[in-house]
């Protein structure tokens, strides 16, 4: 278990230092970063200012330290639209994204998992037809597509909900379910198929010999192991999320981290946009961390290896 | 229990016998997705001869001219036009286009590269297995469409970068997939029966292991196809994609966006071309999956 | 008289007429094609068959726990101490499962639910069929382990069954079928994945169980050496039909069916040297590709013309010994 | 008998001199002289160290004569396998040597070493995983022959139908796919292949306990007549030991990494010395109910080859356990002729 833990924090760690490499990399071969942030009337005086401030005098390895250096005291620089630290517009951020993921993962699981489970247990019923058409419209509708016709449906023409922004509290449903579908079908379809490799196993058959009732069989002996799977994909579930919300913030005009990724595209915006790339694989770390401690307390064969 | 017991008698199988096992195998053809799968092909490759309109001209007076079956319909619109007057059924079909191009390229790329990865983790195992699966799984953990972001801000915005882009996206789901095969692949005793029998490395790759997984290359491949065709379209959705003016699905999507209410046809209809064909690729991909290896059922 | 083990007079099961199909592509397979037999308390049958031969499926269709569809049992009856088992609804089979019959399976590896600790899984089955409090269902839990002789029983009830070797997770099965004192336990293959000495430990541990609580036992195998070992009586499956059946000594002295006389041929012999093993030639048949006539009569060496074209019936060979063979005629 | 270790033409007929049976001495095929295999344990999440070694097998001796069949039995786990891949070369041994024809095979050339791996060839347990599926019947057969001769494609297509109909199938069968067949089919063809180079041995890793019981006999009997035919030698490993006594001429058992009991078959059989081999007798299971067996049933598993008990390996198990058996280790003894122990009892 220890062993385990250890490995997975030196992995979170590698995978941290992997993306500040790329993302320091690029931010080199796209060009001098001093043309960034001076315009055609700076000075020859600017320039060598700047110079010594980005340390563009130093060797590479030293720049990257001070990259790193910086990273680690919160400082990205300075948004070149905004003019202030990214660091501070990524904070005002983040609360709206963690919302609208959260709430998208509950839709999934809400969604698929039952959905899952029972498509299992009552094959060729009408709710396995209703769990496969969910599955293939979410595996197969681009999200942003499924987005906006979610908001021509229930916003535009029935006017239930309010077609974007966030503003209302009700907002964060069209979004939500835009961006769990996917999940939900994954989900959905993983868990089914878990669940029918299980419910065949020798040890539920050992179970129902025992006499452990029907109910018993699929609640209590099958789901713990057929959420296995389920559980392992949750940690590329998350990775989505992040992706899916760089496009239903979009869609929705949801002020979160995604739509700032979007809106340092359009505005050429390069220190903003590292801060939004190490905030994302940041989070997306921390919870696949989470998935692995919550993988090792579903599966003593882990806790104990 | 009993299916590979006893079956083979004294006599050999009689040809008629075979073909009707054979077509026997065939049932169930997945017939409407490979027909629309069919129509996205023919569609790419000859958009200049099927498309009625020239996709990147418009007319102004006819500009958000409804489908044909609405009111205020024409049939020299059969999917209506858009904002700019552009006929909406000729550049969806140009799209396919794109879309087509990008999946070639990319699955190609990927493929190999993935491939290769696989095959060499697999096989060998050791540091080479160790190095590719940490790259593996830190590419898994950074989100592809930041990826692609930040790539396109820093490189720039073309074809190419698209489709090294996607690569980079798919290469990871090949080189597991086929590592994990080949480690099974690997640990068959015909394998070590194979080194008993002199066989050179080259020769067991070759004749014993690459055979083993091309099944599963090609169920992967058609599952990768949908999933490239959705990142593509996401990326012209967000003004990232391949550049304009050459139509792409995701970003005729865009274009509408902002005309829902007065023109719902300038989004919906390339959305539903892209779930048509993704779907349909998804749908021939489970059949293909159950007809090649029932196993691989949970292949992601 | 044998074995040194009670007989009562009352069976405690009874297999009549026992039919389960199965619909598959290929046509009805019938998996178990009218199977008849009796137990007694303290008797062991040895289900003795290859793979195929339908003794797995005799086995299910005793616990009802064939998948439906696509299996089905189309008739006959199964009386546990007087009841028929085929009348009860599930939830009173439920009841009769591990209770009353028990199971023990092959392969001691999967049987045992990977994400629940020993205990536990031991605790459910009393917990399931009995009343008490949960303190004493503790107590309960811990005396079957301790009398499956697994050595330091308290600490290994927290462990969970990828921590123990194949030996011991098949006690641990062992353990589960016990613990609700069962009269009748099924043991199907249970020894086949383990090593010989551990195997000679576990079969001793079924001889003591029994005579412990008077256990009726069926053991399914395809070994002729475990049946001279722990078996009273025998019943030889070919092609979902018993071919014969008898005392252990009436089959190991005078195999009356040709298949029953061929296996105990083919098998080579740990006392004595054996020149050249009798070789049955061909495979077993497909069991939706049967032959018509008798299944056997393709690879019988004393073939007649009236095999090949109906099935023989059942003939009495001495009291308690009979067998389908035209020969017998 | 074959002086010049030149290549064996392939269609020659088999040797109508079988030393092995006619009197005369079998000779020497293949030696083992204090063959060890230690697989390393490591501990570590980056660096990883070596904290202990999993002895395998641990100090094997033995021989193998033209046209015989050693058997090696024993529990899974005892490094019966182990010591298969070492002969096929698919392992390196730690320490110790395998002669074969009286030469070192690891000390000699490459030449030399492919001419070895020419003469062993292997039928393992499993016929479902030992034909690669996708290879029609006759090319499975062919290949070691396509490697290792350069022979005109008629040729090898005759050799193909020869070997086929050697093991009891037929000529048409060589176009088919091993899914085709059933499981005792498949181990004929895995035996074709194996003979298809005329080799001088055939390591035989649990040949039959894969396969019904009513096609075992098939089998076992067909490896028989293939040994006389060919005059080729046999290493059988198995735990039935049965099975062992129909098979083979001589015997070794071993029990963790170790051989504790080395002789002719019937004198093993008759008079099983060490206490291990008694309790593996007593444990099998008898052949007619009448039969009465000694009662002897050992406590507890076999330990872990990553720990092995200090002094004699078997003494925690041993029902005659002396003082000395936990501190010296034991050294081989012949009680009789030709037969083997490795006990203090002796």
């Amino acid at each position: 278990m220890q062993r385990y833990l250890v490995k997975r924090i030196l992995m979170a760690l590698v995978t941290l230092f992997a993306v500040s490499l790329i993302i320091f990399i690029l931010s080199r071969a796209s060009g001098d970063p001093r043309h960034i942030y001076l315009d055609d009337y700076s000075t020859q005086e600017d320039w060598d200012q700047l110079t010594i401030t980005l340390g563009l005098d130093k060797p590479y390895y030293q720049q990257y330290g001070i990259f790193i250096k910086d990273a680690l005291s919160g400082d990205f620089g300075q948004s070149i639209k905004e003019g202030r630290p990214s660091m501070e517009i990524i904070l005002e951020r983040i609360p709206a994204t963690l919302q609208l993921g959260l709430a998208a993962f509950i839709f999934s699981v809400i969604l698929g998992v039952p959905l899952g489970i029972l498509s299992a247990v009552k094959r060729g019923s009408a709710l396995d037809i209703i769990g496969k058409v969910v599955a293939l419209i979410g595996q197969s509708a681009p999200v942003f597509w499924l987005g906006l016709m979610l908001m021509f449906f229930f916003a535009v023409k029935l006017e239930w909900v309010p077609p974007f922004g966030k503003q209302e509290v009700t907002s964060i449903i069209l979004p939500a379910i835009a961006l769990g579908w996917f999940y939900a079908a994954a989900n959905m379809r993983l868990l089914r198929s878990a669940m029918l490799n299980v419910l065949d196993s020798e040890f539920v058959r050992l179970a129902r010999a025992k006499g452990v009732s029907n109910n018993a069989v699929i609640w209590k002996h099958s789901l713990r192991n057929a959420l296995i799977p389920v559980l392992t994909f949750a940690g590329v579930t998350l990775g989505g999320l992040v992706t899916g919300s760089v496009v239903v913030e979009t869609v929705f005009a949801w002020p979160g981290l995604g739509r700032l990724a979007i809106e340092a595209l359009l505005g050429n915006d390069y220190p903003l946009m590292q801060a939004v790339i190490i905030a994302f694989t940041l989070m997306y770390v921390l919870a696949a961390l989470f998935v692995d401690i919550m993988y090792a307390y579903i599966d003593p064969r882990i806790r104990y290896a | 229990m009993a299916e590979a017991t006893g079956r083979l008698t004294a006599a050999p199988i009689p040809v008629p016998v075979r073909i009707a096992r054979r077509a026997w195998r065939l049932r169930r053809l997945p017939l409407i997705p490979i027909f629309v799968l069919i129509i996205f092909v023919i569609s790419g490759l000859g958009a200049n001869w099927i498309a009625p309109h020239n996709p990147e001209r418009g007319d102004i007076r006819a500009r958000n001219v409804p489908p044909a079956w609405m009111e205020g319909g024409s049939t020299k619109y059969l999917l209506g036009s858009d904002h700019l007057g552009r006929d909406v059924l000729s550049r969806v079909i140009f799209g396919a286009r794109i879309s087509l191009a990008v999946v070639v390229v990319t699955l190609a790329l990927g493929g190999i590269v993935g491939v290769s990865a696989g095959l060499v983790a697999g096989f060998y195992g050791g540091w080479r297995d160790e190095v590719i699966m940490r790259i593996v799984d830190i590419k898994l953990a950074i989100p592809t469409i930041l990826l692609a972001l930040v790539l396109i801000l820093a490189l720039g915005q073309s074809f190419l970068i698209i489709v090294v882009i996607l690569a980079i996206a798919v290469w990871p789901r090949f080189a597991r997939n086929i590592r994990g095969e080949v480690l099974q692949l690997k640990t068959m005793d015909y394998v070590a029966l194979a080194k008993v029998a002199g066989a050179s490395t080259p020769r067991i790759l070759i004749m014993h292991i690459l055979p083993g997984v091309v099944n599963t290359l090609i169920i992967l491949a058609t599952l990768e196809v949908g999933i490239v065709i959705l990142l593509e379209s996401t990326l012209s959705f967000l003004g990232a994609g391949v550049p304009p003016p050459t139509p792409a699905w995701g970003s005729m999507v865009a274009d509408g966006r902002d005309r829902l209410a007065v023109a719902w046809w300038i989004s919906t209809m390339p959305g539903l071309a892209i779930m048509a064909v993704v779907l349909s690729m998804n749908l021939f991909g489970d059949w293909l999956r159950d007809k090649l290896d029932p196993r691989l059922r949970q292949l992601e | 008289m044998i074995n040194g083990t009670q007989a009562t007079d009352q069976p405690i099961l009874e297999v009549k007429d026992l039919r389960t199909y199965f619909q598959t592509r290929w046509g009805t397979v019938k998996a178990v094609d009218g199977v008849s037999f009796d137990l007694h308390r303290g008797e062991t049958l040895g289900l003795v068959g290859e793979s195929g031969s339908g003794k797995s499926v005799t086995m299910l269709s005793l616990m009802q726990l064939i998948p439906i569809p696509p299996g089905r049992i189309v008739s006959g009856e199964i009386l546990l101490d007087g009841e028929n088992l085929l009348e009860l609804t599930e939830d009173q089979m439920s009841k009769v499962r591990g209770s009353q019959i028990a199971l023990i399976i092959q392969d001691p590896m999967t049987s045992l639910n990977p994400v629940f600790s020993i205990g536990n899984q031991v605790m459910e089955a009393i917990k399931i069929h009995q009343d008490i409090p949960r303190k004493s269902v503790w107590e309960k839990a811990l005396d079957v382990l301790r009398k499956v002789n697994i050595p330091a029983a308290e600490t290994r009830m927290r462990d969970y069954p990828h921590q123990m070797s194949g030996g011991m997770r098949q006690r641990v099965v062992g353990a589960i079928s016990i613990s609700c004192q069962p009269s009748v336990l099924i043991a199907d293959e249970p020894t086949t994945s383990l090593d010989v000495t551990i195997q000679a430990q576990y079969l001793k541990l079924l001889k003591e169980l029994q005579r412990e609580s008077n256990l009726g036992l069926i053991f399914i195998t395809h070994d002729f050496g475990i049946v001279a070992k722990m078996c009273d009586k025998v019943a030889v499956m070919y092609a979902g039909k018993i071919v014969e059946q008898g005392t252990v000594r009436d089959i190991f002295n005078h195999p009356s069916h040709p298949y029953t006389e061929a296996l105990l041929a083919s098998v080579p012999k740990l006392e004595e040297d054996v020149d050249r093993l009798y070789s049955i030639e061909g495979q077993p048949p497909a069991l939706h590709d049967l032959p018509p006539g008798c299944p056997f009569a393709p690879r019988c060496p004393y073939v007649m013309e009236q095999c090949r074209e109906e099935y023989p019936p059942v003939f009495q060979v001495d009291e308690a010994h009979s067998a389908a063979c035209w020969r017998l005629a | 008998m074959t002086t010049s270790a030149g290549q064996t033409p392939p269609s020659s007929s088999p040797s109508s001199e079988r030393p092995g049976q006619n009197g005369s001495e079998p000779t020497v095929l293949l030696e083992a002289r204090d063959l060890k295999k230690w697989f390393p344990v490591t501990k570590g999440v980056l660096i990883s160290r070596t904290t202990g070694w999993i002895k395998a097998v641990d100090g094997l001796s033995f021989q193998i004569r033209t046209g015989e069949t050693l058997g090696i039995v024993g529990e899974s786990g005892c490094g019966k396998s182990t010591t298969a891949k070492m002969l096929l070369m698919l392992e390196e041994p730690t320490e110790g040597s395998i002669l074969y024809q009286g030469q070192d095979i690891h000390l000699s050339g490459p030449e030399q070493r492919r001419e070895y791996r020419k003469s062993v060839q292997a039928v393992f347990q499993d016929p479902w995983s030992s034909l690669n599926p996708r290879m029609r019947v006759k090319d499975l057969i062919a290949e070691p022959m396509v490697i290792n001769w350069s022979l005109p494609r008629q040729e090898i297509r005759e050799r193909v139908e020869k070997l086929l109909s050697d093991v009891g199938l037929m000529a048409y069968h060589g176009n088919l796919y091993p899914h085709e067949f059933s499981g005792g089919q498949r181990q004929r063809l895995a035996i074709a292949r194996a003979l298809s180079l005329n080799p001088k041995l055939i390591v035989l890793d649990e040949p039959v306990s894969a396969l019904d019981v009513s096609i075992r006999a098939q089998i076992m009997n067909l490896l028989k007549d293939l040994q006389q035919e060919y005059n080729v030698s046999y290493l059988l490993i198995a735990h039935h030991l049965a099975t062992v006594r129909y098979m083979c001429d001589w015997v070794a058992v071993m029990y963790l990494g170790q051989i504790v009991e080395y002789a002719p078959v019937r004198e093993l059989y008759e008079n099983p010395s060490h206490p291990y081999t008694k309790a593996l007798m007593s444990a099998a299971l008898p052949s007619h109910p009448d039969i009465e067996q000694e009662e002897m049933i050992l406590t507890g598993e076999v330990p872990s080859p990553l720990n092995p008990p200090a002094g004699c390996r078997f003494h925690p198990r041993c029902p005659f356990v002396m003082d000395r058996c936990s501190v010296d280790i034991p050294v081989v003894t012949e009680i009789s002729p030709g037969h083997h122990v490795s006990c203090h009892l002796y």
